[in-house]
C-alpha cells in the first residue's frame, strides 16, 4: 500500500546495465514526514459487486481495487453496503469501542506487569468485529493474535480473556500460553499457535470437512501481510484451490510486519489480493478501516462459500496504529505521526460518524456506549482480578504442566511429574 | 504388510464414518506401495482421494480436519519427504491439545514408510523416528510384521491424539533378516503374517517379546526385530530380543525386567548414530538397571551419513555387524 | 491442460446447495479413448512478444495463452521465432536424439540390473536441450531429474552420465546418489536432491548472489507441474519477487506427477504461469515440444533477467510420455494411447520436419545423425561400463560413505570408518 | 552477547566480501534481539538486509547463494520458527558436499534465539538443538558466554560447511544462573564478558572446563552453564562443570577424561528430556567411561512437555533440580 521506495524509484529498467537486487522497504522512516497522498484511496461505491457465484475470472479487477462503502463524512454508498439496520450498526460500534478499550486496559495491565506480554489491534477493529457479525454459529475462526475483535464480538466473557493475559486461576488455557494466544471453540474461535501461518491452511481442513460432511458451515483462516510469506499461506491456497473449499482466506494488510513494511512481502505484486489470482480463487481488496465495507464483503464471501463457490481471498487494507507487540517500540522504524497520516482514517471514527449523520445515534447515545464500554472493562478487570494476575494472587496448579501433553498421562511424564513434586 | 495395513484402513473406514485418507497418488492409484488400494473405489472419492504434492497442506488441512471432528489418516509417500509437514507436526498437531488445554485436539494418523534396502539413496531410505521420539505430544509407532501393523494401525487410528506411524519399507512385501543377497522370502511363510479379518489391534505402547533369553537382551523395532533375530541365530548367544513396536509411549517395563535379568544390552536400528532414537534407550537402561549391567550398553546403528546408495549393504547395520556386537558384549 | 473432469462437470454454482469439494482429477483413466479436441492448441506465431523490459502486468495474457512457433508441418511463425541457423538447429536436433538414445540404452541397462533406477525424459527434450542452447557459461540451472537434456546438450561426457546412472568406478558422484541425480558444477548443472522443489528457491538464491556481486550471469529454476504445489516453489516466487533477482522459473508441465493429473496440482487457475501473476512476475506458457518456441522464450526471460528486468515464470507444456520412472507403471492410471493422441507431437519429429521443409537438413543427414546418437551413446556405454555397473566390476570404495560429510572428518565419523573396517 | 554477536558478525563482513546477513527484521531495525543493529547502516543494502517472512525462502536461497560462493550467516528470529526451514537445513545444507561430492558445498551460518526465560510460551522458549545434532552433516554451536559467542560465530562463518549457531536468548543482556527472582546482572561483571576487539576465533569442536573438580562432571551448554555452576556452588559438590560451546563436532576427550577422573556424570540441558542430546551425552559416557562409573548418569532437563508460559520457572530445569542431582548421584 505504502509505496515501496526502491520499486518506485528503479522502475523496470531495459537498459543493458547488469541486474542488481531489488530491496523494497517502506516509503518512511523515522525522520521522514509521512505523506499518502500518492494512495489511490479509491472512491467509496465504485466497485463492482459482482454475483456470488461468478467464476473468480470475471472479477480479477476487484483484487487491485478497492471495496468501500463509507467516505470521510460517513455517507454509505454502493452495492457492498449490506444495509444493515441502527441498532446492529450500534452493536458494531460497541464491539469495536469494547475491543479497543479492552486492549488499552490490558496494555496498562502488561505495562504493570499483571501480565507478560500483550498485543492490541489498534485501528483494525472494524476486520473482525464486522467479519464476525457476517458469520453464522458453527463457523470456525483460524485467527492471528491480533483478531481478539472476534472474540469480543462474539460476546466472549471479557473476564476470561482477561484471566487468559493474567495467566490466572481461571485462565481457561491453565497458564500455558502467552497472554492473547486464546482459545475459544463454542464461540468459532481456533486455538492461536505462536508459529505464523500454520492456521491458515488449517482453516482450509475445517472447510473442506465442513464439506466433506455435507454442511453449510464454514471457515475462515486470517493472517498478517507479512506472514503471507510463510509457506503455509501458500499451502492454502493450494487446497482451497484444488478442492474449492467453502473458506474465506483473510488477509489483514495493516502495512507494517514489525519493523519490514508490507512491501517486502508483496514484492513485485500491486496488492496482496493479487496472490488468489493466480489461483482462480475469487479475491477482494477491500477497504477494513470501514465497517460497513467489511461486513459487505464478509458477508458476500461467506454467502459464496455456502454456497458451494469456493474460496474468497481479502485483503483488508489497513494500519497497524500501536506498536506490533508490548515488547516492540516502532519509533525505530517508523515515523510517530505515521499512523495519524493514514488516509483511511479510524475505525470507530468512521463509523461513529455515520451513525451521527444517518440518526441511527446521537452524540449522547456514543457517549453512553463510551461509558459503558469502560465499565465493563473495568467490570471485567476487577473480576478477573480476582483470580489473580501474572506475579499475585491465585495461579494455576504447575501440574498443568504436565496435563494435556495426551489424553491419557503416559508414565514417562507421570514420573516426571511425580519427580517434581507438584 | 501392505495387505495388512490397507486392511486397518478398510475396517476403520468401515467402522468410523469420520475416517479420511488422502495422500499423494493415495487415491485412484492406491499409493505407490499400494498401501491404500481399493480403499476409493470402495469407500468413494470423499473418503480416499488424491493430493497435491504438499506435504504441509497434507498434514495442515488434516489437522483443521481433525480438529473438527474427523479422523484423517495420512500418507506422507516417504518419510524422507516428511519435512514440508515438520511444522505441521511439532508445532501444531503435537501442541494443540496442551495450548488450548482440551478446547481443540489433533486424532489424525501420519503413516510414512521409513528405511532403507530398496536402493533408494539418500531421500527414499531415512529412519526419521528420532525426531518425533523427541517431540512432546506425538506418539511414535514402527511396526515389524503384518499382525502388528495391522493392529496397531487401528490403535493409531483410534487414538484421540496424533500418531506418527512408521512401515518399514523394506518388510512391505516380506520379512526382511539383512541377508540382501539370499532370495526375497514372503510373509506368507512367516508366523505373524498371519492376520485376522475384520477389528482387531494392538495396544500402543507395549513391547513385545520376539525370543527369550538370558544372556543378553536386544533392543530393536521395524526392520531391525528380523535382522537382530538372524545375528543372534548366527552367534548362538542366547538373546532376549525386545520388539519395541511403540517407541513413545515407551514400554519401559518390559527393557528393564529383561537387562535386570541378562545384565546386557544392546540397541540396534538403522537411523543414523547421533542422537538416534538409541541414545535415548540407552540412557534410560543405564539409568534404570545400572547396578544390572555387566558391560557398556552397544549401539548398532546407521554410520552418522546420509544414507548412500550403491554402498547400501556397506551401511545397513546387517545381522554381521550385530553379531559382532552381540560377542564383544558377552566377552564385556 | 488437460480437462479436470470434475471442475468441467461442475461449474461454480450458485444454487443454495451447501458445499461439496470438488475433486478434480485427469480427463481420462485407463479403459477411456483420450481425446484432446477440446484442448486449445492456439495458432502459432499468434502470442504477441513484448519488450524484454516490459512491465509484468502489461503481459498477463501470455499466462494463459502458448507461445508456439512451429506449426503441425514444420513452418516456422511469429514473433517468438529465433531464427536459429541451420548448425544450431542441426546440433539442437542431434542434442534431443541424443538425450532420446541415451533414455532408451539407460532404460534397457536398468533392466538389466545395471543401474537401480532410472528416469527418462521421452516428449520432453526440446525444453532442456533448446533452453540450454539460449543460457551462456556461468548461468546455472537448478534442475529436476527430468533435465538431463541439459546435461546432453552441454556436452558434459555421456559416459559419466552412464557412470553415475551405474554407480560405477568413475561415478563422479562417488556411489552416493541415485542414478540420474547428477551435479556437474562445470556445466551448470546444480545437483539434484530427491526432494521436490527445494532447489527452484535455491536457484533464486544463486541468481540473487549473481546480482549482489554485479555479475551478469542469471540461474535457472525447474520444477514439474506436480511439484508446484510444494512450499519451495511458493518460497521461490516470493524472494524472486521480493529482490526482483534474475532468475528463469521453469515449471515443466508434462500432464502427469506419477499417477496425479496435473488439474490436482493446478486446482482453480487456468494455467500453472497464471500463479506468476500473483507475484507481479512476467509469466510466460510455451509449448515445450517446439524446439523454435521454448529457444525463443528462452532468450527472451535470459535477456529479461540479464538486463535487470527480473525473473520470468515460464511454463512449458508438454507431455510424459514415459512411465514416472523405471518403478512406475503407467497402464494403471492412464489409457495407454493417450501419448499417441497428445495434440502436441513429438519434439523431435517436429524439428525434423522443419529441418527438412527448410532444407536445414535433408533424409539422410537426419539418418546420419540417428547412426551417430546411437553409435555415440554406445560407445560411451562400452567406455562406463568397463568401469563397472551396480552389481558388477570395479565400484567406488565403501570408504566413500564416509568423506564429505563435511570438510574434514569428525574424529567421531573416523571412528566408525575404522570400526566399519572399509 | 549482543555486542559480541554483533562484532563478529561486523568483523567478518569486514574481512570477507562474500559474507552477507540477512533475515526478519535484521536490516534496517537490526534483528528483534538487536544482533545485527548497525551493520546494514555501515556495510549497505547489499551486504545486510530485510526478508519476508519465510524461514525455508531464507535458508532456500542462502543455500543457492553458499553453493554459488558466498558466505551467507542468516537469522531465524526464534528458534521455535526454524521448522518450515527444516527441509532445506536437513535435506539441502547438511547433504549438499555429500551428494555432489564436493561439487557443490554450503558454507552458511543459521544463528537462532534458543531458550527460555522470558515468558515466551511454547513459540518463543524452545531448544531444538538435538534435532539438529541427528543431522549427519551439520554442526551445532551454543555459546555460554560473550567471549566465547564472537569467538564461535566467527567460526561459524569461516567454516566451510553449514553451521546452526544457536544463542541461548537469556544470556543476550546478562549471565543468568536459574535464580530468576534475584536481579539481573550485567555481563559487564562477568568474566568471560570481555572481548577482544578484531578477528579472533574459539575453534570449533572443543569444550571448556568451566570448573575444574573431582567428585562429579557436569556436562552441559549455554544457559545452563551458569545454572550448573550454580547449583555446584550451593551444594558445595566438588564438581568439573564441562561448558561444550560445540554439540557437534563433540569434544569427546574432554569429558571422558573428566568422568574417568570423577566416576559420576550429569547433564544438563534444557530441552525436553526424551531423545535430548543428554541421551546422545549419557550413551557416550557409558559408552566410554562404563568402568568409571560409580553411578548412573543422571539427567536434568526440561520435562517432556511444550515450554509452558506461566508455568516457565516450575518447568525451567534450575539449580534447585540440579543440586538434588548432584546430591543423589554424589550418594548413589
Ligand atoms: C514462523 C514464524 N516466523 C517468525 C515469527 C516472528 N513474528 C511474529 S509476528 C511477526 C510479524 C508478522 O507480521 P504480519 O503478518 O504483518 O502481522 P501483524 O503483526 O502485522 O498483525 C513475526 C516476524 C513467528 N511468530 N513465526
Ligand atoms: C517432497 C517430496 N514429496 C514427494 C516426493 C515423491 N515424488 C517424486 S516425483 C513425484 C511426482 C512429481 O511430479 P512432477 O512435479 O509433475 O514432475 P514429473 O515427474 O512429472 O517430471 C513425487 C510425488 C518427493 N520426491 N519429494
Ligand atoms: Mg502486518
Ligand atoms: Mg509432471
Amino acid at each position: 500500500m505504502a509505496r515501496a521506495k526502491s520499486r518506485d524509484e528503479e522502475g523496470v529498467s531495459g537498459s543493458s546495465v547488469s541486474p542488481r537486487l531489488t530491496m523494497p522497504g517502506p516509503a518512511f522512516r523515522p525522520g521522514d514526514r509521512p505523506d499518502f497522498s500518492e494512495v489511490d484511496t479509491f472512491a467509496p461505491g465504485a466497485c463492482r459487486r459482482p454475483q456470488v457465484n461468478e467464476p473468480a475470472e470475471s472479477m480479477s479487477e476487484l483484487a487491485t481495487g478497492l471495496v468501500r462503502v463509507l467516505d470521510d463524512e460517513g455517507r454509505a454508498s454502493g452495492p457492498w453496503d449490506p444495509h444493515l439496520d441502527a441498532p446492529t450498526l450500534r452493536a458494531g460500534l460497541r464491539a469495536m469501542m469494547l475491543t479497543r478499550e479492552f486492549d488499552r486496559q490490558m496494555m496498562i495491565d502488561q505495562r504493570q506487569s499483571k501480565a507478560s506480554f500483550y498485543m492490541q489491534c489498534t485501528g483494525e477493529e472494524a476486520i473482525a468485529c464486522a467479519f464476525h457479525s457476517a458469520l453464522r454459529p458453527g463457523d470456525m475462526n483460524f485467527p492471528t493474535y491480533r483478531q481478539q475483535g472476534l472474540l469480543v464480538a462474539a460476546g466472549y466473557p471479557l473476564e476470561l480473556m482477561m484471566s487468559q493475559v493474567y495467566s490466572n486461576e481461571t485462565d481457561p488455557l491453565r497458564g500455558r500460553q502467552m497472554p492473547v494466544f486464546y482459545s475459544a471453540r463454542e464461540y468459532g474461535f481456533f486455538s492461536i499457535s505462536g508459529n505464523l501461518a500454520t492456521q491458515f491452511v488449517q482453516g482450509v481442513g475445517w472447510a473442506m470437512a465442513c464439506a466433506l460432511r455435507g454442511e453449510s458451515s464454514i471457515a475462515a483462516s486470517w493472517i498478517g501481510d507479512g506472514a503471507t510469506s510463510e509457506t503455509d499461506f501458500f499451502s492454502a491456497l493450494v487446497m482451497a484451490s484444488t478442492y474449492r473449499a467453502p473458506v474465506i482466506l483473510n488477509v489483514v494488510n495493516n502495512q507494517w510486519a514489525i519493523s519490514t513494511s508490507e512491501s517486502v512481502a508483496r514484492g513485485l505484486a500491486p496488492t496482496f489480493a493479487a496472490r488468489g489470482r493466480g489461483f482462480g480463487i475469487a479475491s477482494l481488496r477491500v477497504d477494513g478501516n470501514d465497517y460497513l465495507a467489511v461486513h459487505g464483503a464478509a458477508a458476500w464471501a461467506a454467502e459464496r462459500a455456502r454456497t458451494n463457490g469456493g474460496p474468497t481471498l481479502i485483503e483488508w487494507v489497513t494500519y497497524r496504529a500501536a506498536a506490533h507487540s508490548s515488547s516492540d517500540d516502532p519509533s525505530g522504524y517508523r515515523p510517530g505521526d505515521e499512523a495519524a497520516a493514514w488516509p483511511f482514517g479510524d475505525p470507530i471514527e468512521r463509523l461513529t460518524r455515520h451513525l451521527l449523520r444517518t440518526g441511527g445515534a446521537n452524540e449522547a447515545d456514543v457517549e453512553a456506549l463510551r461509558e459503558e464500554v469502560v465499565r465493563d472493562v473495568r467490570a471485567a478487570q476487577v473480576e478477573a482480578q480476582s483470580h489473580g494476575t501474572l506475579k499475585q494472587g491465585p495461579a494455576p496448579s504447575p501440574r498443568e504442566i504436565f496435563e494435556d501433553v495426551f489424553k491419557e498421562m503416559p508414565e514417562s511424564l507421570a514420573s516426571q511429574e511425580r519427580e517434581a513434586g507438584y | 504388510m501392505v495387505q495388512a495395513i490397507r486392511d486397518a484402513h478398510a475396517v476403520m473406514m468401515e467402522r468410523d464414518e469420520s475416517v479420511v485418507v488422502f495422500g499423494e497418488d493415495v487415491g485412484y492409484f492406491g499409493g505407490v506401495f499400494r498401501c491404500t488400494q481399493g480403499l476409493q473405489q470402495r469407500f468413494g472419492e470423499n473418503r480416499c482421494f488424491d493430493t497435491p504434492i504438499t506435504e504441509s497442506g497434507i498434514v495442515g488441512a488434516a489437522v483443521g480436519m481433525a480438529a473438527y471432528g474427523l479422523r484423517p489418516c495420512v500418507e506422507i509417500q516417504f518419510a524422507d519427504y516428511m519435512y514440508p509437514a515438520y511444522d505441521q507436526i511439532v508445532s501444531e498437531a503435537a501442541r494443540l491439545r496442551y495450548r488450548s488445554a482440551g478446547d481443540f485436539t489433533a486424532p489424525l494418523t501420519i503413516r510414512m514408510p521409513v528405511g532403507g534396502g530398496i536402493f533408494g539413496g539418500q531421500t527414499h531410505s531415512q529412519s526419521p523416528e528420532a525426531l518425533f521420539t523427541h517431540v512432546a505430544g506425538l506418539t511414535t509407532v514402527m511396526p515389524s510384521n503384518p499382525y502388528d501393523a495391522k493392529g496397531l494401525l487401528i490403535s493409531a487410528i483410534e487414538d484421540d491424539d496424533p500418531v506418527i506411524f512408521l512401515e518399514p519399507k523394506r518388510l512391505y512385501n516380506g520379512p526382511f533378516d539383512g541377508r540382501h543377497d539370499t532370495g526375497l522370502m514372503p510373509w506368507s511363510r512367516h508366523e505373524l503374517s498371519d492376520v485376522p479379518e475384520g477389528y482387531y489391534h494392538v495396544p500402543l505402547g507395549s513391547a513385545a517379546i520376539r525370543r527369550p533369553g538370558s544372556d543378553v537382551t536386544v533392543i530393536a523395532y521395524g526392520t531391525m526385530v528380523h535382522v537382530a533375530l538372524a545375528a543372534v541365530h548366527d552367534t548362538g548367544v542366547d538373546a532376549e530380543v525386545i520388539d519395541l513396536r511403540t517407541l513413545i509411549p515407551l514400554d519401559l517395563t518390559t527393557i528393564i525386567d529383561s537387562v535386570s535379568k541378562t545384565g546386557r544390552c544392546i540397541v540396534v536400528h538403522e537411523a543414523t548414530l547421533t542422537s538416534g532414537f538409541g541414545a535415548e534407550l540407552t540412557a534410560l537402561v543405564q539409568q534404570h538397571a545400572f547396578y544390572h549391567l555387566a558391560a557398556p550398553i552397544e549401539r548398532v546403528t546407521g554410520y552418522d551419513t546420509p544414507y548412500p546408495h550403491s554402498h547400501e549393504w556397506s551401511y545397513f547395520p546387517g545381522p554381521e555387524r550385530i553379531a559382532k556386537a552381540l560377542i564383544r558384549v558377552m566377552q564385556a
